[in-house]
């Protein structure tokens, strides 16, 4: 193993932990603020990527691309805030896992009617593609530095707007306690929607960003989500701080994992078998550290309450 | 309206009362992940049978959601409630070991368009299984086998950790001679590649094997394409068929795959056939829609000199294989598994289409190595 | 309105009619479905101890189901293969008996359920919700990626195991053993649910801190609820797994967990017959719709959709009048 | 043995810099009835769910008869012989009002490790849920849904449930709050009656009903006991009327 291996690795494990911050925060935000389980995040992490993968096949333009998928998936956000899950709010959790599983089901089979069977075609820009040599001899993929850039440019303002506007106010505020922020006048309903339309923003910004350097295709927000689930569960419901450092754990945790532990099991095992058990044990990686984090902080890491 | 009704019922009636017909069921994946393979291979097959105009074929197509379970209620369904003397469609080995070994076992006939475990082509052959495409180790070990030709010295291995994967990089070693700069298995179903893409570069290999299929394989040749490695690439056709092409796009040009069809080989069948299907469908074909074209006349040249219902007959007219195939000529091996041509082809631009173009034939009429075990 | 103890006698009877018509009327197939929606029917049952009475909101039951279908499959392999099973110093003939499976598979499932009932409830909710989700995902991926058992391609037993004194191959006598294990899963959860111990979990589910203030602890109630629960299922995941005679790592799939769920909402929430109404229905959908369209999802979606929206209590809660209790 | 059913010593919980209780001692003796009183956020449910165990002292003692329980379960303390009602009902509203009180009797047999004979055929445990029932008046509804209650009667059936564990000192929390004047007037007989049976500590804020009912009372002020005594003791306080009773909150 060389230290340049290393360097890139963490580097990939730091990249794949600030996508999932995107899907993470809009998940802690919208279970923070209302209350609510939503097993759709990963349909709109593939909305936004199909509107991007359309958007681009029609215009040629990556950034406007990027712009549909942030409105697509706003928009979609809207339209299920405000015909299913608005009036979820009260019911019980139950409920609300069923029918956010019943929009999965719509959006798949929905997405593969308008878009067919296929995987579509998204690609990075030529501005962005490429190698791009870093100090110390490491050559890393620009698209890719690109994106950790992003994820913590998104990180820094979703801090600020939580912490510094007033719409971040009434959101901690909402977090905390339902009765107080109706008490302060501000509509909920309103505020609901604003916060739903900006966690499934989130959500297809990271589906287009991943997308052009994956493939667009039905299905694909489905390991992301539960991968999103073990962030928040390890950061804590409702934090995003807590998702922020969740994603960045399970991000390094799931690539180093895979590469590193196979290596571990050479040590002791024949080449084969340790291929075969490293990467048998490297697949349960983060559900064991999300394990560990339970056994010792029940409510998460930023966790407020269980 | 009831006129109709009584339309139907004696339509119904006729037909169940002609025992000449065959039924053909048809099990294949057409909703959820995955759906694109099995809806080519069900066009193809559905094309040849209406090319030949055969109204004494019934074909019933049914989906089963890439699920091993569903899969094996339709297959029971279709051998206890509707009785059909013949089964095909299935896409993917798993499901493939779930359905066959049952259905042959109950005296159907089964012609695999597409997946060609090897347990099913050595000890677990059966004498009413016939695989009209190729055994899964065949496409890898025609990559390693060009790998040789191409001079390569160190490859660098890699697919998902799933009996399939492990078959790829078996067949890709039976071959090559060079040695192994490292071998990887990757999580299934895994979308990002950044950390194998970044062992390959330290690995020092000159080409890379892979085994991706799917939306596997598009992320992986997006990410490398864009990670600066030149290492030069080599896989089998399923990453490279035309239906992914269109996702991964330039990222694929000048890659080497192995196939053992693509649309430029040059005989009248495999040419009327794109021209064909092309019209019908409004795409260029894939290799599953030949490989179901392909099954489609298997059978059809079959049924002309014998019923299912007469066994023997049936199994003999098969393996004599007495069609015109799109990939030239097509014979059984004594595993009832294909002896046929596998090319590479290289990936090229058509004008704004990216696609395949043959450079030369791998290995020729190349069976598997499974067949000795096979004794029934 | 109909009376619930009407429904409740009437839903089995109604299933075992139908598999004898299907007998008679030589359909074997619609005798495999009457098996499948006893078997689905038997995994929401044990689903339902948990969430019906408990309120545990378990979105990964599918690992137990799972966990069954490799008892089965693995034994079973073991025995077909003639090789035995060796862990260590341990050599473990495989069987293909089935009551040895059943209790290979109950054993399992209940010791998983343990750990994995330790685990999640320290916490409560959503936590719970998405840390059974999680725990279910790490064993599909282990089965995916673990490939002494087939890995991702699964197991083939291509005989179904045997029962004392039954041809298990013969579709309505394996439907007959189906059916008694269903019912005797049913005639548990009625005393359970009367029982001492039921009455507890019950209260636990509504208000733990008065659970608590009597002296008794809701924490365990809900563990040794969550542990025969997840035995229950198990059970029916080795069953499932005879049926197919197949195993995969899809029997651990998400999908699955959320379909359990999805089985006991259509029929009513904590009713005793619920689930097994959900799984006819279910079955009967997935035949209809998926015969008339490619995109059937899409009408189940809007139908589970309608369902939580309009309609509390499924359909027993629909055909009683009378909401059930709240999850 | 302690002549104390119930006390502590010296108790502390701070929230951040919050003092939420400051150096608290109290104690119940037998017979007795001692009453809590104090403004809104003195810390009053702090003080409770610190007593019955659902949050863990920064410092200090909880006694139950001379034994020390601190570290112990809320469970535990219930077995141990404590009887505590709810400011908010806590039942399970879907079951009936026996099937609650039964909840108790079985509490007060230690377990609930039964699985196959129906609860409600013990006949022991049904007695003394009937008895319990009768205690409070409410056994003529005793097949109805919780749900179905009056406020009043949930608050008597929280009482009845208190009363299956034969407990050696019950903790209350406000047991008249939403009763009208009858209902109140019902429950201060009922709980001078009971207190014969085991002593109360009972947090309240109606005074009539406290002045009516007290042997002792504690005046909780910012998490701080700041008087203890008689009713006529506590009337006559000059700090308590500065602190508490003249503030017309």
């Amino acid at each position: 193993m060389s230290p340049i291996l290393i360097i890139e690795q963490l580097l990939n494990g730091l990249q794949f932990g600030v996508m999932l911050f995107l899907m993470a925060a809009g998940l802690t935000l919208i279970f923070g603020v209302m209350g609510l389980i939503n097993l759709a995040h990963g349909s709109l992490y593939m909305v936004g990527a199909f509107a991007a993968a359309a958007v681009a096949a029609a215009t040629g333009s990556f950034f406007l691309a990027l712009a549909a998928s942030l409105a697509a998936a706003a928009a979609a956000g809207v339209v299920i805030e405000v015909f299913v899950i608005r009036r979820l709010y009260r019911a019980a959790h139950l409920d609300q896992v069923l029918a956010t599983f019943a929009l999965i089901l719509i959006f798949a089979e929905g997405a593969r009617w308008v878009f067919g069977s296929f995987p579509l075609y998204f690609d990075v820009p030529p501005m962005l593609s490429g190698p791009i040599m870093l100090p110390g001899g490491v050559q890393y993929p620009l698209y890719r530095l690109a994106l950790i850039g992003v994820g913590l440019a998104v990180g820094c303002g979703l801090w600020w707007l939580t912490a510094r506007t007033r719409i971040g106010i009434q959101i901690r505020a909402g977090a905390n306690d339902r009765e107080m922020i109706a008490a302060l006048g501000v509509d909920i309903s309103r505020l609901y929607t604003v916060v739903f339309a900006l966690g499934a923003a989130l959500a297809g910004f990271a589906g287009a960003l991943v997308g052009a350097i994956q493939s667009v295709e039905v299905g694909m927000g489905d390991p992301v989500l539960i991968m999103a689930f073990v962030v928040v569960v390890i950061g804590g419901i409702g934090s995003i701080k807590g998702a922020f450092i969740g994603a960045i754990l399970v991000g390094l945790t799931d690539r180093l994992g895979g590469i590193f532990l196979p290596e571990v099991f050479k040590l002791f095992m024949e080449p084969g078998a340790a291929t075969q058990t490293g990467s048998a044990l490297a697949s349960m990686a983060i559900y064991i550290l999300m394990g560990v984090v339970l056994v010792w902080r029940p409510s998460g890491l930023f966790g407020a309450r269980a | 309206m009831i006129k109709k009704l009584l339309l139907s019922a004696a339509i119904a009636l006729v037909g169940t009362a002609a025992a000449s017909d065959v039924k053909v069921g048809m099990i294949t994946t057409l909703s959820g992940g995955g759906a694109g393979l099995g809806i080519d291979v069900r066009d193809g097959f559905m094309l040849a049978i209406t090319q030949a105009g055969r109204s004494d074929i019934e074909v019933i197509i049914e989906d089963d959601q890439r699920k091993p379970d569903i899969a094996v209620q339709l297959s029971d369904k279709m051998i206890q409630s509707e009785r059909v003397d013949v089964m095909t469609g299935i896409i993917w080995s798993n499901l493939a070991m779930a359905v066959v070994p049952a259905s042959t076992a109950q005296g159907v006939f089964y012609l695999s368009p597409n997946a060609g475990p090897s347990a099913l082509a050595g000890r677990g052959c059966h004498e009413n299984y016939f695989n009209v495409a190729w055994q899964n180790d065949a496409l890898h070990e025609a990559a390693g086998a060009y790998a040789n030709q191409a001079s390569f010295e160190k490859s660098f291995i890699l697919a998902p950790n799933y009996p399939a994967g492990k078959d790829a990089l078996t067949g890709y070693k039976r071959l090559f001679d060079g040695d192994l700069a490292g071998e990887i298995y990757t999580k299934l179903g895994q979308t990002d590649y950044a950390a194998e893409i970044a062992q390959i570069r330290a690995s020092g290999a000159d080409s890379v094997f892979f085994f991706l299929p799917g939306g596997m394989g598009i992320s992986f040749l997006k990410q490398y394409a864009a990670s600066g490695v030149d290492i030069p690439l080599v896989g089998p056709a399923f990453s490279f068929d035309q239906g992914i092409l269109g996702a991964v796009g330039d990222a694929a040009l000048g890659v080497v795959n192995t196939s053992q069809w693509n649309k430029d080989i040059d005989n009248p069948t495999n040419a009327a056939f794109v021209a064909s299907f092309t019209e019908t469908y409004g795409r260029l074909p894939s290799l599953y829609a030949s490989q179901g074209f392909d099954t489609a006349n298997l059978l059809i040249s079959a049924i002309d000199v014998a019923h299912p219902d007469d066994a023997d007959a049936f199994r003999a007219a098969l393996m004599a294989a007495d069609f015109d195939s799109t990939r030239g000529d097509f014979a059984f091996g004594s595993n009832r598994h294909p002896v046929q041509n596998i090319y590479a082809r290289e990936v090229v631009k058509e004008g704004d289409l990216v696609t395949n173009r043959i450079l030369s034939v791998t290995l020729e009429n190349h069976g598997d190595v499974y067949a000795a075990d096979c004794t029934r | 309105m109909i009376p619930e103890r009407f429904i409740t006698f009437a839903v089995p009877a109604g299933l075992f009619i139908i598999a004898i018509l299907a007998f008679w009327t030589d359909e074997p197939f619609t005798i495999t479905l009457t098996t499948r929606v006893a078997i689905l029917g038997l995994a929401a049952v044990g689903l339902n101890i948990a969430l019906g009475i408990g309120g545990l909101v378990s979105l990964g039951h599918a690992a137990f189901f799972g966990l069954g279908g490799y008892a089965m499959g693995i034994l079973a392999y073991h025995a077909q293969t003639y090789s035995p099973l060796t862990l260590g110093p341990l050599v473990i003939e495989g069987t293909k008996s089935m009551p040895v499976i059943w209790i290979v598979a109950v054993v399992t499932s209940a010791l998983a359920a343990l750990a994995i009932g330790v685990l999640s409830l320290r916490t409560s909710g959503v936590y719970f919700i998405m840390i059974t989700l999680a725990f279910g995902q790490m064993l599909y991926y282990f089965s995916v990626s673990w490939s002494a058992y087939g890995g991702e391609d699964g197991l083939s037993i291509y005989l179904r195991n045997e029962f004392p004194g039954i041809n298990t191959l013969v579709p309505i006598q394996f439907f007959g053993l189906c059916f008694v294990l269903l019912c005797l899963a049913l005639v548990l959860q009625a005393r359970l649910r009367g029982s001492s111990f039921g009455l507890a979990l019950n209260a636990a589910r509504q208000a733990p801190a008065r659970v608590e203030t009597v002296g008794l602890n809701p924490v365990r109630l809900k563990l040794l609820a969550f542990v025969i629960s997840g035995a229950i299922t198990g059970l029916a995941g080795a069953l499932y797994a005879d049926l197919n005679r197949f195993v995969s790592p899809s029997m651990f799939s998400w999908h699955l967990s959320g379909e359990l769920i999805v089985l006991i909402i259509i029929g009513g929430v904590g009713r005793l017959v619920g689930p097994v109404i959900g799984a006819a229905l279910f079955v009967a959908l997935e035949h209809w719709l998926g015969g008339l369209t490619e995109y059937w999802h899409i009408g189940l979606g809007a139908i589970l959709l309608g369902i939580v929206l309009f309609s509390r209590g499924g359909v027993i809660g629909f055909l009683t009048g009378k909401a059930g209790p709240n999850v | 043995m302690s002549e104390h059913l119930l006390e502590t010593r010296g108790l502390c919980k701070s929230f951040g810099a919050l003092k939420a209780t400051d150096n608290v001692s109290i104690s119940l003796k037998p017979g007795e009835i001692h009453a809590i009183i104090g403004p809104n956020g003195a810390g009053k449910s702090t003080l409770i769910a610190q007593i019955c165990g659902g949050l863990a002292p920064d410092a200090g003692q909880i006694l139950m008869q001379g034994r020390d329980v601190t570290s112990l379960t809320t469970q535990a303390r219930a077995q141990a012989g404590l009887g505590r009602t709810f400011q908010v009902s806590a039942l399970a509203m879907e079951d009936t009002v026996l099937e609650n009180v039964l909840l108790g009797t079985l509490g007060a047999s230690g377990h609930a490790w039964r699985f196959w004979k129906n609860a409600s055929n013990v006949r022991d445990r049904l007695d003394q849920a009937m008895a319990a029932l009768e205690r409070v008046g409410l056994e003529k509804v005793c097949d109805q849904q919780t749900a179905t209650l009056s406020h009043g009667q949930r608050r008597q059936l929280e009482v009845a449930v208190a009363l299956t564990l034969e407990p050696s000192a019950f903790v209350m929390d406000e047991p008249m709050a939403g009763l009208g004047a009858e209902g109140t007037k019902k429950m201060t007989e009922f709980l001078d009656g009971l207190r014969d049976q085991a002593p109360i500590l009972l947090v309240e804020h109606d005074m009539d009903a406290v002045f009516a009912l007290a042997d002792r009372i504690s005046v909780l002020v910012y998490g701080q006991i700041i008087a203890t005594g008689s009713v006529a003791d506590i009337r006559a306080s000059a700090t308590v009327r500065d602190a508490y009773l003249g503030d017309p909150a």
